[in-house]
């Protein structure tokens, strides 16, 4: 099930293009820090950084072009880290009986 | 080369690709992320939580120096670029680009270092400790964290760049790679959170 | 490449192994006596290391439980060969006898030991996917154990905070005195964690990418199974703990205030970042005592392991569900009560998954040739035991009763049901299944009978009085008995749960008389004592270095026993079809 | 010797009551379940010439056997979740009235009861502050407040089935009606240090005329001279946080 021949070589996107974009995100959030509207701006720059993030993971990392079953890692992270800030909530924000 | 050899092969080195679709090497890497992804970020979670928990926070993180943290965010993500094109160099088998590229991530990765270490001092020298509220505990605890990691990524990029002289294990450049690209992700979250928020 | 191809890699074509196959393993084949016993990466010596530490590890273990026994049953004496036990030592007893025994003999034995030997055997690989990581993990699990154990040595004493060591009682030296005990505690753990997160990544990169040409993950052997989603839970829960447990060192040696509400932090915190981990912990002990058990039944009833699929499925759904029910542990601990509420309903639906893996276990003796060897008592006697654990969980699990039972001996008595299921009948039947394949010969069959009857009659003598303590409302975590005198007369009960660990720990000598003195006299074991099907027993025993001259090819499951037709009732995974064995 | 202690409160009965479905409800299923494994243990022991069975448990008619008596125990579990939800709510949620406030306060390794005096307000200057003792009159709603200068303690008193830790920073409310006079142990069900297995108080059940007795003897003596001092109060355990 090995083929010893070494990796096909995969898909290399223009990494400088990207780059660029990452930097257009940074100023932008750092614009946005600026935002009148303080819960918009935090959701906004939130948004930005997700962009950001997800920019670097599909194409630097290449998780774009991995198999399903490694894509499925980082979302199960992801989740978990969810169902975390989900059942802690209740009692970390809204101290129950605080 | 005999089935059996390569599949000894196939447990010692990891520049092949499985049926699977990926290298175990990349396979293991992105594990390795896995339980770093739950170990940051039950540490963010935790300071998310205790944020919206204390609203006066906001007034506490324009204390930090945005300016350094943006300026650091530019210098991660350009260090990751250099990075990225380290790994597509050794594809295009071209080791000596590859090995420059590396030594742009490497000095980037010293500057933001270098910069991290200008911004706990200048805290510290306003009276921000580790000691001086949760806002600030939590602070150090994960740029502290962060920093780590970055220093842990340099030397791996150190030891990797030897190999790459040595024409040998050359894939561990898209592997240290990945982790270092990690490392930045993690920035990018922990940028808006300390810096930009308040 | 897709999803599709984990689950069926394409089958080579098979070729026989030519004569230079291992070539390739003598390169890094062991020289000399320090490499092959104590830095070897061969996976069989790790695993062998493993094993024998976690169980010198139970032996502690054990001891620290019988010293609590016995003050618990004559509290105004002395313990013999100990001495007396004031309330401090006896908290830094249970802590350190709940840490080890967790910690440092369950997974150890169960993941390190077994997983580490089997997985590459199982799958047909010649090694772990990283030899030389896990050489790493097993060292870095030596260092954290003679910390842990050190830690009883250093001023202060060791940690008396329990197992679970909440704070502010960790957090803070003035409350609990141990200067050191807890630091070092956090860091035997910590160290613990980073050795199986070495481990667990190796363990699913080596089970999900060097699988032999052929096998499916559908072909996968139930143990291998268990041991990824154990390890996959483990490698997920674990994350935020280790971020909690730095959290709680710095609160600890630095003076910052994460879980102090002086200071803004919340004890409450580090609860919930712990069971998030604990409870998904428990399954990650449960599941591989479960894969033991699920090889050993088809191997002495000669019938498939029932409904293959449906296992797996259900073992995927039990872990899933093991990261929404953590909050059983803290109905009363001031949670919201409708969080409460939310987690007691998860909590019970779990009994759903393990219940048919459990029920899946008894079908597969229906209608079965039982021969009931030492390793077929102990694996039966672990799903007759742990349904006593499962059930009296519900009882727990319902938030209204936990009110009452929460920290009383209900639920020591209902987690040592669960617990000593996977970790002592597992390990025992594993070891006296493979024992012939991990050194070369057998156990003998009536010292291993002897160990199975001794056991398990005296771990229910042990357990059950507990549940009576329990629902008389004794507390656990107590040192002196005799402060409850209102709550009726429970020194028959606790009597009576000391004799049982008195004759437990005895049960055990014949054991380890068998353990070590079959190592010299044992029956040499062949290749296949059992005519099992899985790979590990189409190599020699002990298997040499490198596993399998060529590489094994897979033509079906792990559990085709007593198919009809054909005489022989039993067709190794990788019998090339038309052969008979 | 009763298998539980006397059930002393008002919803004590409902709690007993919780706990005897469920080991009725999964005790049947246990049984069940033991007695099939031991049948086929004996029954189908290994026999000269008999051959084991070819059941792979492949496809819904074999899988039926145990997916269906599944389904049963899925149904199983959501009774047993709606008969506890019941009682969780009348325990936690649905708190009555309270005719009496009661503050209640652990420390290494004391309890501290907090009694509203004749006035009957709490936080007044006239309350009674008591360690390890507190009083209460049976068949009357009290609203007890509990909180933790130190470390976690747990608020337990077995016959009335009551059970709530005590966690610094937090002001937990709770309410009981215990329902036979009488004295109760109040002990500590959390891990607290060294004498946690020590740390217990007495309940005083008194009837209503018993009661006034007892507020009229304490009315005037200075309570606060007998709280104990905690032995260990770091800096860094300002409790109240979050108050
Ligand atoms: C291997 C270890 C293990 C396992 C498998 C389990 C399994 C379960 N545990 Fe246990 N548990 C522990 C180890 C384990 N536990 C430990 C160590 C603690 C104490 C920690 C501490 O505080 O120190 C603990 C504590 C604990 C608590 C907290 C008690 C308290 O502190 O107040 C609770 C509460 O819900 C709980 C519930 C359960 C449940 C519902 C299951 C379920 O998974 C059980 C499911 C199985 C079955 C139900 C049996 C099979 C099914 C049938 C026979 C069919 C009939 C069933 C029904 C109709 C429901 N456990
Ligand atoms: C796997 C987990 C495990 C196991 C196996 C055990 C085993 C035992 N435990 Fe366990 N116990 C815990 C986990 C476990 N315990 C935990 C987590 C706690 C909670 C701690 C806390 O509250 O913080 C606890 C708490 C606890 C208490 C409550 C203390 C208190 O709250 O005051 C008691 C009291 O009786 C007790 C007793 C026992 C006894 C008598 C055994 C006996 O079964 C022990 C018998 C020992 C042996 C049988 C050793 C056998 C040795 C071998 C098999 C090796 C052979 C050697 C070679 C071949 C080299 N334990
Ligand atoms: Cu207070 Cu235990
Ligand atoms: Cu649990």
């Amino acid at each position: 099930m090995t083929h010893t021949i070494p990796a096909p070589e995969r898909r290399h996107p223009n990494y400088v293009a990207i780059w660029g974009v990452l930097m257009g995100a940074l100023i932008l959030s750092l614009l946005l820090a600026y935002l009148r509207h303080a819960q918009l701006a935090a959701l906004l720059i939130w948004l930005v950084a997700i962009v950001k993030a997800s920019l670097v993971i599909s194409f630097y990392m290449h998780l774009k072009f991995e198999p399903a079953h490694v894509v499925a890692i980082v979302i199960a992270g992801v989740l978990a880290l969810a169902i975390l800030f989900l059942g802690l909530f209740p009692d970390i924000v809204r101290v129950y009986g605080g | 080369m005999s089935r059996a050899a390569a599949h000894a092969a196939a447990t010692r080195r990891d520049d092949v690709i499985r049926s699977t679709g990926i290298s175990t090497g990349r396979l293991a890497i992105w594990w390795f992320l896995g339980s770093e992804i739950v170990i940051f970020g039950g540490l963010i979670v935790c300071y998310v939580l205790f944020r919206l928990r204390h609203p006066e926070w906001g007034a506490l993180a324009r204390h930090t120096v945005t300016p350094a943290g943006a300026f650091n965010t530019l210098v991660l993500l350009t260090s990751s670029l250099f990075m990225v094109l380290a790994h597509a160099a050794v594809e295009h088998g071209d080791l000596k680009r590859a090995s420059r590229h590396m030594l742009g991530t490497i000095a980037l990765g010293g500057v933001f270092l270098g910069v991290k270490a200008f911004e706990y001092g200048h805290e510290m020298s306003m009276g921000f400790t580790p000691v001086s509220g949760l806002f600030w505990s939590f602070y150090y605890a994960l740029t502290g964290l962060h920093a780590l990691h970055v220093t842990g990524g340099l030397f791996a990029i150190l030891a990797v760049r030897q190999m790459v002289a040595r024409r040998s294990d050359t894939h561990r450049v898209e592997l240290v790679g990945i982790y270092w690209h990690f490392v930045d992700v993690v920035w990018i979250f922990l940028f808006p959170l300390l810096y930009l928020s308040n | 490449m897709s999803e599709a191809n984990i689950l069926d890699p394409p089958l080579d074509p098979p070729q026989a192994a030519p004569p230079t196959a291992h070539a390739g393993a003598h390169d890094d084949a062991p020289h000399g006596f320090w490499s092959t016993y104590f830095f070897s990466t061969d996976h069989k010596h790790i695993a062998k290391q493993y094993l024998l530490t976690g169980l010198c590890m139970a032996v502690i273990g054990g001891l620290l439980a019988h010293v609590m026994r016995m003050h618990l049953a004559f509290p105004d004496r002395a313990v013999p060969g100990f001495g007396e036990v004031p309330a401090g030592t006896y908290n830094a007893l249970i802590t350190m006898h709940g840490t080890i025994m967790i910690f440092f003999v369950a997974m150890p034995v169960l993941l390190g030991g077994f997983g580490n030997f089997l997985i590459p055997l199982m799958i047909g690989a010649r090694d772990m996917a990283f030899p030389r990581l896990n050489m790493m993990s097993y060292w870095t699990f030596l260092v954290s154990c003679v910390i842990l154990i050190g830690s009883f040595f250093v001023p202060g004493g060791a940690s008396p905070a329990g197992w679970t060591a909440y704070p502010p009682l960790s957090a803070n030296v003035a409350y609990s005195g141990a200067a050191w005990g807890v630091p070092l505690w956090i860091a035997a753990v910590a160290l613990e964690f980073v050795a199986f997160l070495m481990g667990g990544i190796n363990f699913i990169t080596t089970a999900i990418n060097l699988r032999a040409p052929g096998m499916k993950m559908f072909d996968l052997p139930m143990m291998v199974w268990m041991q990824l989603v154990a390890s996959v839970i483990f490698l997920f829960s674990v994350g935020p703990l280790v971020a909690g447990a730095v959290l709680l060192l710095l609160d600890r040696v630095a003076g910052t205030g994460f879980y102090n509400p002086g200071a803004g932090g919340d004890p409450l915190l580090y609860q919930h970042l712990f069971w998030f981990f604990g409870h998904p912990e428990v399954y990650v002990i449960l599941l591989p005592g479960l894969g033991i058990v699920a090889e050993i039944l088809p191997v002495f009833a000669r019938k498939p392991l029932f409904g293959y699929r449906m296992v797996v499925y259900a073992t995927l759904a039990t872990g899933v569900l093991s990261f929404i029910v953590w909050a059983h542990h803290q109905f009363v601990s001031g949670i919201d009560p409708r969080l409460a509420s939310a987690f007691s309903i998860t909590t019970i639906l779990i009994s759903v998954p393990v219940a048919i893996t459990m029920f899946a276990f008894v079908a597969t003796l229906w209608k079965g040739a039982i021969e009931l060897k030492a390793a077929m008592l102990f694996a039966i006697g672990m799903v007759g035991v742990f349904f006593w654990g499962g059930v009296t969980g519900i009882i727990n699990g319902s938030a209204a009763a936990d009110i009452y039972v929460h920290d009383t001996y209900f639920v020591v008595a209902h987690f040592h049901y669960a617990l000593i299921p996977p970790v002592f009948f597992s390990l025992f039947a594993g070891i006296y299944y493979w024992y012939p394949k991990m050194f070369g010969r057998r156990l003998n069959e009536t010292l291993g009978k002897i160990h199975f009857w001794g056991t398990f009659l005296f771990v229910n003598v042990t357990f059950m009085p507990m549940f009576g303590l329990g629902l008389r409302g004794y507390p656990r975590r107590t040192y002196d008995p005799r402060v409850f005198a209102h709550l009726g007369d429970l020194h028959p009960l606790q009597l009576a749960a000391t004799l049982g660990t008195i004759g437990l720990l005895l049960s055990q000598i014949p054991f380890v008389i068998n353990f070590f003195g079959s190592l010299k006299w044992g029956a040499v074991a062949g290749k296949n004592p059992w005519r099992a099907n899985t790979l590990e027993w189409s190599v020699p025993s002990p298997p040499g270095h490198g596993n399998f001259d060529g590489t094994p090819v897979v033509y079906r499951g792990p559990y085709e026993y007593s198919l009809p037709g054909g005489d022989a009732d039993w067709l190794p995974q990788d019998l090339a079809p038309g052969r008979t064995p | 010797m009763h298998l539980m202690p006397v059930a002393a409160s008002s919803y004590a009965g409902d709690i007993d009551r919780v706990m005897w479905v469920i080991t009725l409800i999964v005790g049947v299923w246990f049984l069940a379940a033991e007695g099939i494994l031991l049948w086929f243990t004996f029954r189908y022991r290994k026999k000269e010439g008999v051959r084991a069975a070819y059941v792979p448990g492949k496809g819904f008619r074999q899988t039926g056997w145990i997916l269906i008596p599944c389904v049963a125990i899925l149904l199983c579990d959501l009774a047993i979740d709606a008969f506890g939800e019941r009682v969780w709510d009348t325990i936690k949620q649905k708190v009555p009235p309270a005719q009496l406030q009661i503050g209640v306060e652990g420390r290494q390794w004391a309890w501290t009861f907090t009694h509203p005096g004749k006035d009957g307000i709490l936080g007044s200057p006239d309350d009674i502050v008591i360690p390890n003792e507190i009083h209460v009159p049976v068949g009357v709603n009290v609203a007890f407040t509990v909180s933790a200068a130190d470390c976690l303690h747990s608020f337990w008193v077995p016959e009335l089935r009551l059970k709530q830790d005590a966690v610094p920073g937090r002001h937990i409310q709770g309410w009981f009606r215990a329902t036979r006079p009488g004295s109760y142990g109040v002990l500590c069900a959390e891990l607290c240090g060294v004498a946690h297995g020590l740390m217990r108080g007495t309940l005083y059940v008194d009837t209503e005329a018993d009661y006034e007795r007892w507020l009229a003897s304490r009315t005037g003596v200075q309570a606060v001279a007998s709280q104990p001092a905690p032995q260990t109060a770091p800096q860094t355990a300002k409790t109240g946080g979050k108050s």
